[in-house]
């Protein structure tokens, strides 16, 4: 149990973690058909990407990795806003989520 | 300030400055044309500057490609190392001479053929000459080079613009990416040069080929040499390569098809190819001489059965150029000089033949020879002058066409290339297949009876102003087939340079045209004398 | 003057005007002209383009602990940057007169897109770089759906937004690894910490994602895809300024990660850069070639315009850099003045999108058609413009470094690329034929204003054709600057190993 | 004479040209023809003022004159220089005094012509080049001379031009000949590759001073030659343009298609005589040509109707004669009986054409007959030409022809004696249809309509006829003048005929050969020319003179049997030769219609040439593999810009999918890529 | 500990994206990603990063996903429909998210050896603490960015009201 308890973790458990939880992100990009959920799929690749940061960040004993995670949610949370308000726009000109019919201009 | 040192300058940029000047003054009336024909006369008198203090004594004894003339030298761009290096030898200078002669004429000729969008018409055909006298006097690679594709736009444009059917766009973008894409690929062989020689001045160039020092790599030399070869070759155009000749002809106004074709092209091949590749030249020689010799009876044999006076004439075109390739590439000063001559006389007699056409065309509407028919008894200033043309072109003894078609000939058989009188006998046929066409042509237009076409549209003869335009052709053909030392003068000294050896140890004497004490006959004898 | 200021003088006074900008704006009356706005943002990018000019005579500025470095290549891009928000803004004057009310927001939008694209250029941060690009990106987003109530230009928008968040995360995902791999997130660390890192694969992947990332915002194949639609559904004079400005900023960038922080890896990434060019010049090319709308015609051009950018990539470092530079100062100066001429043609109501719309504006608006013909041409590459100039000094740097077959690729493509700037040149000078033409009857004339933007950028792109002498002197002090401030770090780094020469001059 | 005056022989007439040509149009008729005929009339005067220094006493055998270079290049110049030798003299005589007697002979007939001012001027340009090319003393410029009066030729046989028949064989003419420059063109090629000039001095001097060289070059050299010779002198197988060219108005074909231009060929092999001298085989091609030559269109010649074809035929054959003599070494026979020919074969034209003229244009014999009391002068000059060409002795013809039959029958070729044969049958028929034309023309019933208007001459005998712009042209401007039907022509006209048949008597009389009892001045005059000093003196002066009359006796004897086969058919009894005709109909048509020359041509040469054109050149090439090549490339191009344009779906999820390809495509690099290409 | 910890959660933050891949309703997704992120806080913490997993609670699950949640519901978004505008998406894009993950996953397993293990509790010595040692960058070393993401909230604010602010 001891033994358990201090056991560590390999940091590259942490980035293959992220690796997947990025992979899933954008395998969502890839299949959701909600704008929002897409977009929600981007913020879940952004905090796979947090997760490496602050993986690495405790590996260098380096804060400026977090730092940059404090960063990237304060950006994410702009684009959130920008994002959003953009979906809506969308909605109010085609009264539709679906990404599938957003291909006005093709080719 | 002596005026010698910047005539190349004025002479290039007069158009441009030109052109500026039309783009300013409003499209009025016949400000136009008066605008343009006043600059081109103004760029002409500045372009006879050349012949008229040419010192011939110097270029004689100058040896290599040191002798160019009225020479500016500055530098231009810092890196890559670019300098404004400007000058002429005998090889360009009549060609810079021609070129500034053509342009009077060829306004005059649109005079009132163009009668829509006047301003941009004008603009394209200064441009035009910008580019064109740009690349006779460029002696820096790279300045050459942006001439060259220069002479691309204004071209293409009027071509698109002032086509003659709905054909236009189509044949406009086949001509520029005909030509365009082969000069993306000289422009590499071009950097590659500098890559290795760090420098774009011909004169250094020429010697630096000359003592093999361009690049230890044969292949990449090779390949070099090709891409060269293949640009220019595309915009004479030599045999296989003609494809946008027709339909750029077919479709290009007057003006503009008097300058479309050859003299541009061949210009390089002898001007860049030969000097920077002396020795690849003459390797692909054979080959040339092939292409050359089957161009000349291939244009002609399918200009012969066209029925469009301008696709016959753009067929016409290809022999004629043709004739200039086998001529240059003989390697023999014969050759040479009439290859270079006969590209004079290529600008000349095709461009007076163009006009011809072209006032017929402004008469009747139409360039399919079977619409016509009887028009000499009413328009026989016409015909006189439609038959020198034609005569000159077929290349009768007196007018210019026949002393550069005899020298390339002559050349050709006095060449040492494997097959070459079989390739000479083939392009002497090339005299009987010309003029077989172009009398058939004559016929076609003017004897025989007046047709529905011609004999209901009123026309008259030639004006004064068509006069003008076509006398100094004439007058030009008959100098030039009578006088033609005056001519040849400047261009043997860069010809027989070009025929020469490049800077090896050779035996000075040139069998063929030696005097007969050393003779040796019969034939197998005289040539293991030359080998 | 505090360096720190001086450092981010142009950025300070852009978002100085750009916070006037947005404080003036309730001060107007609702159904008033924005111009006043406008000439304020003008106002404020013409100081922010002095500052940048008093900037550089201070050499190498560090400031803010080492975050940005003001050195002749950033204030070379910020001429590019200043020069294009100018132009557009001159252009956009008369763009939103009488259509939409939040012409004001736009003007404050552009000032502040442009604080993040030049302090991209000069910083030497990774953290820094995020922000900017970031700030750029999310204006561009914004800008992209001004005509607002048009599908198109929402759909632009999303689309932009989407796809650019998504390439967004791959460069975090980049940095990430960089700062994994070096502990540090400055590019002088990077490529310090790169010389003796444990991890070299992680190096290579970081580098990988980067470039994917940046990738995207230059529109390199194969990560274009988003360009053509996005450039058709935004406003002309964004899509003008989106195609030079943000793109000049992440080429700087790349110059900066690649040559500056990852020189070690030149052979891998190099190679890299060669298929990313070769495929950008032919994809951009070859989509181009039957699209009918103008701007989406215009999009594939520039990518391929990417891909001539990115040939720069394989040269020396020398070369690369200072043909890179040039080759984005012709590009912008030429596309933005392309755009600034649709711009004028097109207006807010898109009167002329394919290129039948055009037919016969040669005749109607000989100037504007004239202006569209040199800009067209210099895009091809014909001579004494600086389309010629740029492609030529790219591609001598190019040979000049071994890579002849790509020179030949991207040559032939500029010949492919002929054809459809030809295409929308012969239907400028052809003859009205139809009514799709017609509207172009509804052809406002043309502003002071606008005349002067499209006559900077005329006169820019000619001059960088006819007498590039000093823009590439600059190109070079540029480059110069960068490489010796890369060896001088270098240098400090580990001084003991410090056998670096100097002199750049001799190639 | 000073030599410098030389210049104005050509020039002269070229002035001519030049004035009527550019003005002429505005000038009145008279001055018109006072110019043509003063720039004739003066080099004629100046040719006689030559003749006469040059018999001095003392005076060289060949005056030299150089102008300024004309080519000049590094290794070969090719001046603007003349040379006057017996031989050229001789020529000259011939052009300038003959060319002066038919411009006088034009001022009457072409007086009411409407390109009258046009007419002159062709016919001054060709004075012109025909001076250029006998006075020339290098290949290049007879060379000149020699497309010049080609082109004279096209211009004065296209006179006609509005008439289809007159422009196409202007343009065969023209065309025909290029086959024949071909060769020469090909001959100087070789020339200034083995003798690096194209001076006859030069090279013949080289070819004297090198006994040894025989045949190998010199023969392909001479070969080329007579294929030029063969375009430009009408024989075979390039004869056929000169029987069309008799679309050309009268006067031309006396002056240029029988006495002068035509006569180019022989007098360029008599230049070349070193050259040919050297090689055997080329001079025996000559011979066979010419004997060929003779016969067949003394063949053709026989069954024609037309007036001027039975002269044009008769023409190609008499050259035949001239070139066999060539062929068989006798130089001087050949130019003697070019001389000759040149009389009386203007003569004939002329009258004939003065016959032409009195019945309105008329040409086909058919048609005639009779007509001896009606045009009393043009019958008795015809008459003499007739006697001449037949070869009724003391005439011209006589002498002329018999000198050359006699060569060739002591000629040491093994063809010699075949050639002889074939020339003495050729003799016997030239007697036949010259007698024919004879008896058709003025003896018999009148065929001919007095007053039948213009229209009427029933068309299908006219298809070839060459008058039917005359007529129109005459029918408009000078009906005043033809009013009164058959007309002996004006006195203008007549004076030369009455010259030339002075001349056609006594024109012999100066090559009269030792045999019968004359010095064969001609010979002497020519000696200097021909002098070989390498040949062995050949059998000519050993010969006994007992054979040459025997010789002459026998060809007297043919002659009179074609005459009095000629008046039997023709006078005594006129439908025989109908009823033989009908006898051996398909001969007869295969004679008829020239054996078919120029169908065979056409269908073998012409035609599949053209096919071969249209549908392998131009379908196949051009526009299969040139502009096909182009337009595959171009649409390749366009093929693989729709698949990148596919991936444009519009999708925003697509698009990611593409990105996420190219992101692991990047990686995938970036990670295992090798530095394959760089460093 | 650490590796309870990392299992727990780590399980937990995937079996979250996987649920937000597979859930239909927006507002399931967007519970989920909650869950992820909830997750990935915990593990910042174990890391040593507790200003971090406190800002991810508040900022990324708190705010964030509110606004997200805010928005499904301002747009009444019910179940996406499945529809196939994309066959590229599948056949392009998910062997390249594939290729991605393994490409990623082979070079971090194949440096595992360099990079090292965690310990819990933060690397830092004792003396100051995690949050002091952030500012302190921040407010030096970092200053210009923080400043300059002020420029960044500014634009979002001004874009956030331009698009979403009706016509009038």
């Amino acid at each position: 149990m001891n033994s358990f308890a201090a056991a560590q973790v390999p940091i590259a458990a942490y980035l293959i973690l992220a690796a997947v939880l990025f992979s899933i992100g954008v395998a969502a990009f890839l299949i959701k058909r909600n704008l929002i959920t897409v977009f929600m799929s981007i913020e879940l690749m952004l905090n796979a990407v947090n997760l490496t940061f602050v993986a690495f960040s405790h590996m260098w004993h380096q804060v400026s990795g977090q730092i940059f995670v404090f960063f990237v949610m304060v950006v994410a949370a702009a684009e959130a806003a920008v994002g959003l308000a953009i979906i809506i726009a969308i909605f109010r000109t085609r009264q539709t989520l679906n990404v599938d019919q957003i291909d006005l201009m093709k080719s | 300030m002596n005026i010698d040192h910047n005539i190349l300058t004025i002479i290039t940029f007069l158009p441009l400055a030109g052109a500026v000047l039309l783009a300013l003054l409003p499209d009025r009336g016949k400000m136009m044309q008066w605008g343009a024909l006043a600059v081109t006369l103004l760029t002409f008198v500045a372009t006879l500057h050349l012949p008229s203090h040419y010192d011939y004594s110097a270029a004689a004894n100058l040896e290599g490609a040191g002798s160019f003339q009225f020479v500016q030298n500055h530098e231009w761009i810092s890196s890559p190392a670019i300098r404004f290096h400007l000058g002429v030898d005998g090889l360009s200078m009549w060609l810079v001479v021609l070129t500034g002669f053509l342009a009077p004429l060829g306004v005059l000729i649109s005079w009132n053929a163009i009668s829509e969008r006047k301003k941009l018409f004008y603009i394209l055909f200064l441009l035009q000459q910008v580019a064109m006298l740009g690349i006779f006097v460029s002696l820096d690679l790279f300045l050459y080079y942006a001439f060259w594709e220069l002479s691309l736009v204004p071209m293409t444009l009027l071509i698109a613009t002032f086509g003659r059917t709905a054909n236009r766009r189509r044949a406009a973008i086949k001509y520029f990416l005909y030509t365009f894409i082969p000069s993306a690929i000289l422009l590499v062989g071009m950097l590659w040069i500098y890559s290795r020689t760090g420098t774009f001045q011909l004169p250094e160039l020429t010697q630096l080929a000359a003592a093999h020092n361009i690049s230890g790599n044969n292949a990449a030399l090779w390949l070099a040499s090709l891409a060269f070869l293949f640009a220019f070759a595309v915009k004479v155009p030599v045999f296989p390569l003609h494809g946008w000749l027709s339909d750029a002809i077919a479709e290009a106004p007057t003006a503009a098809v008097m300058v479309l074709a050859g003299k541009l092209g061949l210009y390089s091949i002898l001007r860049f190819s030969f000097s920077i590749f002396p020795e690849q030249s003459r390797h692909i020689a054979p080959l040339m001489i092939a292409l050359g010799a089957i161009g000349i009876v291939y244009g002609a044999l399918i200009a012969l059965v066209q029925k469009d006076l301008k696709q016959l004439a753009a067929y016409g075109t290809l022999g004629h150029v043709s004739v200039v390739v086998l001529g240059i590439f003989t390697f023999t000063i014969a050759g040479m000089d009439g290859g270079i001559y006969a590209t004079l006389n290529e600008g000349i007699g095709g461009g007076a033949l163009f006009m011809l056409l072209g006032i017929l065309y402004e008469r009747y509407g139409t360039y399919d020879m079977r619409d016509y028919g009887g028009l000499a008894a009413k328009l026989p200033w016409m015909v006189t002058l439609f038959v020198i043309t034609t005569l000159s072109v077929v290349g009768l003894p007196m007018l210019n066409g026949f002393v550069g078609e005899f020298l390339v000939l002559t050349g050709s058989m006095q060449s040492t290339v494997h097959n070459h009188t079989g390739w000479t006998v083939l392009a002497t046929t090339g005299v009987i297949l010309t003029a077989s066409y172009m009398l058939w042509m004559i016929q076609r237009v003017f004897y025989g009876d007046l047709n529905f076409n011609t004999a209901d549209t009123p026309a008259s003869d030639l004006d004064a102003r068509e006069h003008i335009a076509l006398w100094p052709l004439v007058a030009v053909m008959l100098a030039m087939g009578v006088a033609s030392p005056l001519w040849m003068r400047a261009i043997d000294t860069a010809g027989s340079d070009l025929a020469q050896e490049p800077a090896q140890i050779q035996s000075t004497e040139q069998p063929a045209l030696s005097t007969n004490t050393d003779m040796h006959l019969p034939i197998p004898a005289a040539q293991e004398a030359t080998k | 003057m505090s360096p720190n200021i001086l450092a981010i003088l142009p950025e300070l006074i852009l978002t100085l005007t750009g916070i006037l900008v947005m404080m003036a704006e309730p001060c107007l009356a609702p159904a008033t002209s924005r111009k006043p706005l406008g000439w304020i943002a003008i106002a404020g990018t013409v100081a922010a383009l002095a500052s940048s000019w008093y900037q550089i005579q201070f050499g190498t500025i560090h400031a803010f602990s080492g975050t940005i470095q003001v050195d002749a290549f950033s204030v070379l891009f910020h001429f590019i940057i200043g020069a294009v928000v100018l132009v557009t803004l001159l252009g956009s004057l008369d763009y939103f007169q009488g259509h939409a009310t939040h012409a004001g927001e736009y003007y404050a939008l552009l000032c502040f897109g442009s604080v993040g694209m030049m302090l991209m250029t000069c910083s030497v941060e990774l953290l820094m770089v995020f922000i900017g690009l970031e700030i750029s990106s999310i204006s561009t987003y914004i800008m992209c759906g001004f005509r607002k109530g048009q599908a198109t230009g929402s759909e632009s928008s999303i689309k932009y937004f989407l796809l650019g968040s998504f390439a967004t995360a791959f460069f975090l995902y980049g940095v990430a690894l960089a700062f994994g791999a070096t502990g540090s997130t400055n590019i002088y660390a990077i490529a310090h910490g790169l010389q003796t890192t444990a991890t070299p694969y992680l190096a290579f992947t970081a580098l990988a994602l980067i470039l994917i990332g940046l990738g995207f915002k230059v529109s390199a194949a194969p990560f274009h895809v988003w360009t053509p639609d996005v450039y058709q559904g935004a406003p002309a004079p964004v899509v003008g300024l989106m195609s030079t400005a943000p793109k000049a900023a992440a080429f700087a960038v790349l110059l900066r990660i690649t040559f500056t922080g990852f020189p070690i890896y030149q052979h891998r990434w190099s190679v890299l850069m060669w298929v990313l060019a070769a495929l950008s010049m032919t994809i951009g090319n070859l989509g181009a070639l039957q699209q009918r709308d103008v701007k989406r015609m215009l999009a594939y051009s520039s990518i391929a315009h990417a891909g001539y950018l990115l040939v720069a990539f394989t040269a020396f470092p020398f070369d690369g850099i200072a043909a890179a530079c040039f080759y984005t100062a012709t590009y912008a100066a030429m596309n933005v003045g392309a755009f600034a001429v649709i711009t004028q043609i097109s207006g807010y109501e898109e009167r002329a999108r394919t290129i039948d719309d055009y037919t016969g504006l040669g005749q109607k608006r000989p100037f504007l058609a004239a202006l569209l013909g040199f800009f067209l041409l210099s895009l091809i590459g014909i001579p004494f413009t600086g389309g010629f100039f740029g492609k030529f000094y790219v591609f001598t740097a190019a040979i000049h470094g071994g890579n002849i077959w790509l020179a030949v690729i991207g040559l032939l493509n500029s010949g492919i690329a002929c054809f459809y700037y030809l295409r929308l040149l012969a239907a400028v000078y052809t003859k009205p034929g139809t009514e799709a033409s017609a509207r172009l009857n509804q052809l406002r004339p043309i502003s002071v204003s606008a005349a002067v933007g499209l006559a900077l950028a005329a006169v820019a792109t000619l001059a960088l054709g006819i007498l590039p002498n000093g823009a590439v002197s600059f190109a070079e002090f540029a480059s110069h600057s960068t490489l010796i401030e890369q060896g001088r770090q270098q240098c400090a780094a580990s001084p003991d190993n410090c056998h670096l020469q100097l002199n750049f001059d001799d190639r | 004479m000073p030599s410098e005056y030389l210049w104005l022989i050509p020039l002269l007439p070229f002035a001519g040209f030049l004035i009527n040509g550019t003005v002429g149009r505005k000038l009145p008729r008279t001055l018109v023809t006072a110019i043509a005929l003063i720039a004739t009339a003066i080099p004629a005067i100046l040719v006689a003022w030559l003749w006469i220094t040059m018999k001095a006493a003392g005076a060289p055998d060949a005056i030299e004159l150089v102008s300024q270079p004309w080519i000049a290049i590094t290794g070969l110049q090719i001046d603007f220089a003349f040379t006057v030798d017996h031989l050229t003299l001789l020529m000259l005589g011939v052009v300038t005094g003959v060319g002066f007697l038919i411009h006088l002979y034009s001022a009457g007939y072409m007086a009411h012509e409407e390109g009258y001012w046009r007419f002159f001027a062709y016919l001054n340009l060709f004075m012109f080049f025909m001076s250029i090319l006998v006075l020339s003393s290098s290949f290049l410029l007879l060379f000149v001379g020699w497309e010049g009066v080609g082109l004279a030729s096209y211009l004065l046989v296209g006179f006609y031009f509005k008439k289809d028949s007159a422009a196409n064989a202007g343009k065969k003419a023209f065309i025909v000949n290029r086959i024949g420059d071909f060769g020469f063109l090909l001959a100087m090629f070789l020339i200034v590759q083995h003798f690096g000039s194209l001076e006859f001095g030069h090279v013949f001097n080289a070819i004297n001073v090198n006994p040894e060289w025989h045949g190998g070059v010199l023969t392909a050299i001479a070969l080329l030659l007579v294929l030029g010779a063969t375009g430009k002198s009408a024989q075979i197988p390039l004869y056929v343009w000169l029987p069309d060219a008799m679309e050309g108005p009268t006067p031309v074909s006396a002056l240029i298609h029988a006495a002068t231009m035509v006569t180019a060929g022989i007098y360029m092999v008599a230049r070349c005589h070193v050259l040919f001298d050297r090689s055997p085989y080329a001079l025996t091609v000559i011979a066979a040509i010419g004997a060929a030559t003779a016969i067949f269109a003394a063949c053709i010649g026989m069954v024609q109707h037309d007036i001027k074809r039975v002269l044009a035929y008769s023409t190609v054959s008499q050259l035949g004669y001239m070139f066999l003599a060539c062929g068989v070494g006798a130089y001087t026979a050949g130019i003697f009986h070019l001389l000759t020919h040149a009389f009386f074969k203007a003569l004939l034209f002329l009258a004939a054409g003065s016959v032409i003229h009195a019945l309105s244009g008329e040409q086909d014999m058919r048609k005639m007959g009779g007509l001896r009391k009606r045009i009393p002068v043009t019958f008795w000059t015809m008459t003499m030409g007739v006697f001449a060409i037949a070869g009724i002795p003391p005439f011209a013809g006589f002498f002329s022809k018999d000198e050359i039959l006699y060569q060739a029958f002591a000629s040491p070729n093994p063809l010699g004696k075949l050639v002889w044969l074939i020339g003495l049958i050729t003799a016997g028929m030239t007697s036949f249809y010259m007698f024919r034309l004879w008896f058709k023309t003025f003896f018999g019933p009148e065929h001919f309509d007095e007053h039948a208007p213009i229209e009427t001459h029933g068309a299908p005998v006219h298809a070839h006829s060459g008058t039917h712009a005359v007529m129109e042209a005459e029918h408009d401007s000078g009906q005043a003048a033809h009013t009164h039907g058959v007309h002996e022509s004006p006195w203008i006209m007549l004076f030369p005929l009455v010259i030339l048949a002075i001349l056609s008597v006594v024109g012999g009389w100066v090559g009269v050969p030792a045999s019968m009892g004359g010095h064969n001045e001609i010979e002497h005059f020519l000696e200097p020319v021909f002098a070989n000093p390498n040949a062995v003196e050949a059998a000519t002066t050993t010969a006994s003179h007992g054979l040459e009359l025997g010789l002459a006796t026998v060809s007297v004897l043919v002659v009179a049997i074609g005459f009095l086969f000629a008046f039997v058919f023709y006078y005594k009894k006129p439908g025989t030769a109908a009823a033989l005709a009908r006898r051996a109909p398909a001969l007869y048509n295969l004679v008829q219609n020239k054996f078919y020359i120029d169908e065979v041509y056409s269908a073998v040469i012409i035609s599949p040439l053209l096919m071969f054109s249209r549908l392998f050149l131009g379908g196949l090439i051009d526009g299969g593999l040139v502009n096909g090549s182009a337009a595959a490339a171009g649409a390749t191009t366009r093929g693989l810009g729709s698949l990148v344009r596919r991936v444009q779906s519009g999708n925003i999820r697509s698009y990611a999918g593409w990105l996420a390809l190219g992101a692991a495509a990047v990686l995938l690099v970036m990670i295992f890529g090798r530095s394959i290409w760089l460093h | 500990m650490q590796l309870a910890l990392f299992i727990i959660f780590g399980v937990l933050a995937v079996a979250g994206a996987l649920n937000l891949l597979l859930q239909r309703h927006p507002i399931n997704s967007a519970l989920s990603l909650v869950v992820v992120m909830m997750s990935l806080a915990v593990l910042y913490w174990s890391l040593g990063a507790e200003f971090l997993a406190a800002a991810q609670v508040i900022v990324y699950s708190g705010a964030i996903m509110v606004f997200f949640v805010f928005v499904i519901m301002l747009l009444n978004a019910g179940e996406e429909e499945r529809t196939t505008g994309s066959r590229a998406a599948y056949l392009v894009g998910f062997p390249g998210a594939a290729a991605i993950f393994c490409l990623l996953s082979f070079v971090f397993l194949s440096e595992r050896r360099a990079l090292g293990t965690t310990n819990i509790g933060g690397y830092l010595n004792h003396l100051t603490s995690n949050i002091s040692e952030i500012s302190t960058v921040l407010f030096t070393k970092l200053l210009l960015p923080f400043e300059v993401t002020s420029v960044l909230i500014l634009v979002a604010i001004l874009g956030a009201v331009v698009l979403a602010r009706k016509e009038q």
